[in-house]
């Protein structure tokens, strides 16, 4: 079976095929001896790839798999063959890709929002103060964009992952 | 004589005073709030009792009802760790008014401290060099702006009741004056309900070294060498080490010397750290006496080999401290790296959850201080300390060389944490080197992460192992019941079965 | 260069030699039988092999299969760890033919030493005291008891090619000399493939005192003090320290330099203990010398703070030692307890099975070298020993102190394990007080264990835990739809319910 | 509610009664403020009795709790008042009580059998011999007893808990 694997923007082919005890992996024509043991723990797994042991820890979400690895952690995008077509076939109807939609990455409590929509902001300024356990963080922009929606309000609350603002990047 | 301390915190500190009491065979009392039902400090404790919700001042700062539960358990002390009320006069001073032994220094001595401004005039009259600032509080835009002209840009503003980077901007031209003064005193007051403020001048790249030293009340105080703290992100301490690698006998005896003075210039007892900033010329100048043990304590115990959270209680109880300058014998090297459960690449923003895979490392030189388990979650009303790694080496290259193995070991899942950082800094040329300023977080960072992007083959090997999985779970829903009668081949294949069917 | 080391070894041992070149820069390569195809040894190296079956002799003593993954995998050294392989001189000799660098001395060496009727000769004619016995081996029953006869009951049989308490017996009257002969053969045979056994007087309630020694291939030989290991079951050393409780300066010196002696008089290279037995009259007897690295290595490593797994394969790699005689200093006092799958209220029984639960303790003065984690298992097949517990402290009684607190903390679920016997010594008066001998396991442990009845306390609690969790079960059963939309009235009793519902 | 516990030979009655947010325990007419949190482990619970936290591993099996506590491992008994009715009222039916199965308490080899169907034993001599990991474990009398059935052979290799022998204990 034929995997198409995407780890941030590097796309990686992957082909699996069981023989006997262990798998055969292809990537660019390069060959690996495969095996995969699942540890007692629900997502943790022991890898011996061309004699070389891995342990990891992995969850999936959807077609994401997220991987903690030696320390760090990576998000894996994957998708078989077969999904694969069917998503370029309708690739035409998918959502800009300039639009990006800004979440926390910490709960707590929005202290001030330093934009308005319809603004143009520079990668790196600041968007929004955040106080969380007694500090306050600062939320900036990712990339050089305009401001096209403001989803929280000063002195609101906010859950982890809660969406606060919608930007539209300058190409 | 001491037999049952209340240990008014929480988390890995509150953890560490449990060890220390029950190495002295002494009773310990958790204190926790709703948050902290089922956490380790409590479970390691004789007896734990609620003082309320998860918002610290409606719990571990809620000095009426912590005492009432060292009356009510009979202890004889608290211990206040670090953080909460460990800097608070009004605690020390009302738990020695409920008749119970405070393990600190005196009120008096910790309210003096504790403002940094009086801190400061103490000090100049004791004749402990200080940074050049401002002698009296500054709360207004326009005399902060005159004395910042005054004394240089860059200057920086601090917290007169400050700590642990709370309250704290570096302003490095007028224009942004105005808003550093309000956000240092938004913070002073969210984290101190006081929001003086006073403004220093601002040293370039300078080394943030510190001396501990230990007081009893015979009058005996004793430093134990220096910690080199220069490795800092938002001007709070991530890695520390002992002994500094530009400290030699010579300056330590010195900037010992000095730290005893400044302790005997406010009548210290018990454990305490006397902070220096120290320049590139190796001047060194005072910065703040933290009146408490402080998260950094191991590696000083690691090289000394004296147990100070032990120490804290001995002295407490009334007894001569167990060494003498004389008797001290600092044996090697040691690192301490703070596990935050925080992201690197995103500002080390915290990372708040449950934990869902937790391993220590151990072996040789490797000692962990915790205040989880596996059964642990990093909360969103405290600290997200997960714990701290300390390594210990002849030297520090060898204490250097078990972080690194001791950080690969460390497996924490459920939460970001800031281990893949460290192990950069451990890889780091200039660490490695010593070559250590405040700034080394701000100028290297960056580019080590954009020095150290996603190895081709690490990205391979991510791919398979997540096509193997995904083909695991294909294949679990297509086969459930077609192959259960397949004979297996090999030890292997039945091997692999076990594990994954 | 030793740039790549293949590890000999599983479990614990195999671990902590990893530990030591992750260190040292250098890459690992595990071997694994069936039964340790996912074990933590298998884990932590950078490169794993398979060797066989789960029986050691089919995988961990395959020496040709093994050597073949060491050229496979182009490794320019192996570690044989302790056990298995350690102490074949065969194996030493493959390796060293193979052109791989055998970690650990010379074949003749290994050779000599494990044969302990060679080994005596050898060490009479240095002049090195041995204990009575045997000078050739004794195979039938009218020798051994016309021998025992001579030097006088009680006796000690020996396997030749011994260690580790295998194939030992002590006989104390000739009536039992006919059963002790064959068992001790018996298991001579299935542990060594030997069965070759000699006989020794026995000495009465001594202790058990070793010297740790190190040597390099220019000529060093430096001795790094005493290990007492005198607490022993089934004639296993369980419980380890240094220094030992009656040796002192004079005595570790005179033992010092009598195990050098034995060393250089055997051409001794790399780490080996020469172990003593030493009588009231503290005179010390050569026994044998172990020619490997032992279990207690890190009881030494703490109080020297030597590395000794890392100087191994320095000295392998042809360097000198890091230290010398002079530069050695002893600091404080440690010790090890050995964390073994045994039930010890069933004669130490192995305890086989899954771990369930697994949490080690950490903090000041503690170490750990564990062979598993919660992913782990204690098998049928080889050693039950889960990990090694070592503390340090300024003193034996903080040693002692610390030791309690972490036997205390460590939590292992699935298997019974030696760890209430621990604290049971841990507490026990004699043992406090340095009263060391051989015998003290039999001659205290069954008062111990009658004089640690249940208390009625604990009884109480227990009944408590089990009450309200079976009435947990039951009310599971009965609501588990009615009480849906109950609301719940305090924090208290929704956190209760988030936890158990 | 009422249990009737049996740790040992000692039997302890609890009674449990739910109050507002914890339960009162009642043992002998002393009564205790207790608390329970199932920690994340399917078998780890945390019990503050009197404000006293103990951190417990528990594993049920029938009527037996096996309880890990500070170390050591108890065993425990367990029956609601209605069953403990019940089977007082059947007591007469039960088997002897001096009938005793010997079984390994390790998986092994069976070396030698030491002794006979039908032979008298001291308590502490030895009826058989097991090799596993290597040595020689000598399983024996825990009483006086006689010998009554012998249900494994020499050279048999046998699992963890398998019966070996049946005694019947001499009073």
């Amino acid at each position: 079976m034929k995997y198409l694997t995407k780890i941030k923007d590097t796309e990686i082919v992957v082909e699996i095929e069981r023989v006997d005890d262990h798998f055969q992996v292809q990537i660019d024509g390069d060959s690996y001896h495969a095996e995969m043991f699942q540890l007692d723990g629900a997502e943790s797994y022991l890898f011996r790839i061309n004699n070389e042991p891995h342990q990891i820890e992995i969850t999936k979400k959807d077609h994401q798999y997220s991987v903690s690895y030696r320390g760090d952690n990576y998000l894996c995008h994957i998708e078989d063959e077969r999904l694969a077509r069917l998503r370029s076939s309708i690739k035409g109807s998918e959502q800009s890709q300039t639009e990006h939609v800004v979440s926390t990455p910490m709960p707590g409590l929005i202290v001030e929002i330093n934009v308005a929509v319809g603004q143009e902001v520079r990668k790196g300024e600041s968007l929004l103060t955040i106080e969380a356990m007694k500090m306050e963080n600062e939320i900036s922009a990712p990339e050089d964009a305009v401001v096209t929606e403001i989803n929280v309000a000063e002195k609101q609350a906010v859950e982890m992952g809660q969406e606060l603002l919608v930007l539209e990047y300058i190409e | 004589m001491i037999k049952k301390v209340l240990i008014a915190n929480r988390g890995e500190i509150a953890v560490r005073i449990i060890r220390a009491c029950k190495e002295s065979g002494i009773r310990t009392v958790a204190i926790f709030s709703d948050a902290d039902v089922t956490s380790l400090h409590v479970r390691m404790a004789e007896e734990a009792y609620h003082v309320g919700p998860a918002p610290s001042a409606e719990s571990y700062l809620y000095i009426g009802r912590i005492i009432d539960v060292a009356k009510k358990s009979g202890t004889d002390a608290i211990h206040p760790g670090y953080g909460f009320l460990a800097e608070n006069p009004v605690f020390a001073k009302e738990v020695k008014a409920a008749g119970v032994i405070f393990i600190g220094p005196e009120a008096d001595t910790i309210e003096l401290l504790g403002d940094k401004m009086a801190a400061r005039k103490r000090m100049i009259d004791a004749g402990v060099p200080v940074v050049p600032g401002s002698e009296t509080k500054v709360d207004d835009i326009e005399s902060a702006s005159r004395f910042a002209g005054e004394i240089g840009y860059p200057v920086l503003i601090k917290a007169a009741a400050g700590g642990g980077g709370k309250g704290m901007r570096i302003v490095r031209k007028s224009e942004e004056m105005t808003a550093a003064l309000r956000m240092a005193q938004n913070e002073a007051r969210s984290a101190f309900g006081d929001e003086r403020i006073y403004i220093e001048k601002y040293l370039e790249r300078p080394r943030h070294i510190e001396i501990q030293i230990m007081a009893d009340t015979h009058g005996n105080v004793v430093h134990l060498g220096e910690r080199e703290c220069s490795i800092q992100r938002r001007h709070q301490k991530v890695i520390e080490e002992t002994p500094s690698p530009v400290v030699d006998d010579e300056l330590r005896q010195r900037m010992g010397e000095t730290a005893v003075r400044a302790a005997k210039a406010s009548n210290y007892v018990n454990a305490g750290t006397v902070e220096f900033l120290l320049d590139q010329q190796k001047n060194f100048y005072f910065l703040e006496v933290n009146t408490r043990l402080q998260v950094e304590h191991p590696v000083t115990e690691l090289v000394t080999g004296i147990d100070l959270a032990k120490e804290q209680i001995r002295v407490a109880n009334g007894e001569k401290l167990s060494f003498t300058q004389e008797s001290i014998r600092w044996n090697g090297a040691a690192l301490e790296c703070r596990i935050y459960a925080e992201d690197p690449d995103s500002e080390f923003m915290p990372s708040i959850g449950k934990i869902t895979e937790y391993r220590e490392p151990s072996g040789p030189g490797v000692r962990v201080d915790s205040g989880l388990d596996h059964f642990g979650q990093v909360s969103i009303y405290y600290d997200p300390l997960i714990s701290k790694l300390c390594t210990w080496g002849n030297d520090r290259d060898e204490a250097i060389s078990r972080m690194r193995r001791a950080l690969a070991e460390y497996r924490i899942q459920g939460v970001k944490t800031v281990i893949p950082f460290h192990l950069l800094v451990m890889n780091h040329e200039k660490f490695i080197a010593g070559d250590l300023s405040t700034h080394f977080i701000g100028e290297e960072l960056a580019q080590m992460q954009e020095q150290n992007p996603m190895a081709e083959d690490t990205m391979k090997k991510i791919a398979i192992f997540c096509a193997m999985v995904e083909q695991q779970h294909q294949n679990q829903v297509q086969n459930i019941h077609s192959d259960r009668n397949d004979k297996v081949k090999s030890a292997w294949k039945m091997k692999g079965r076990q594990r994954i069917a």
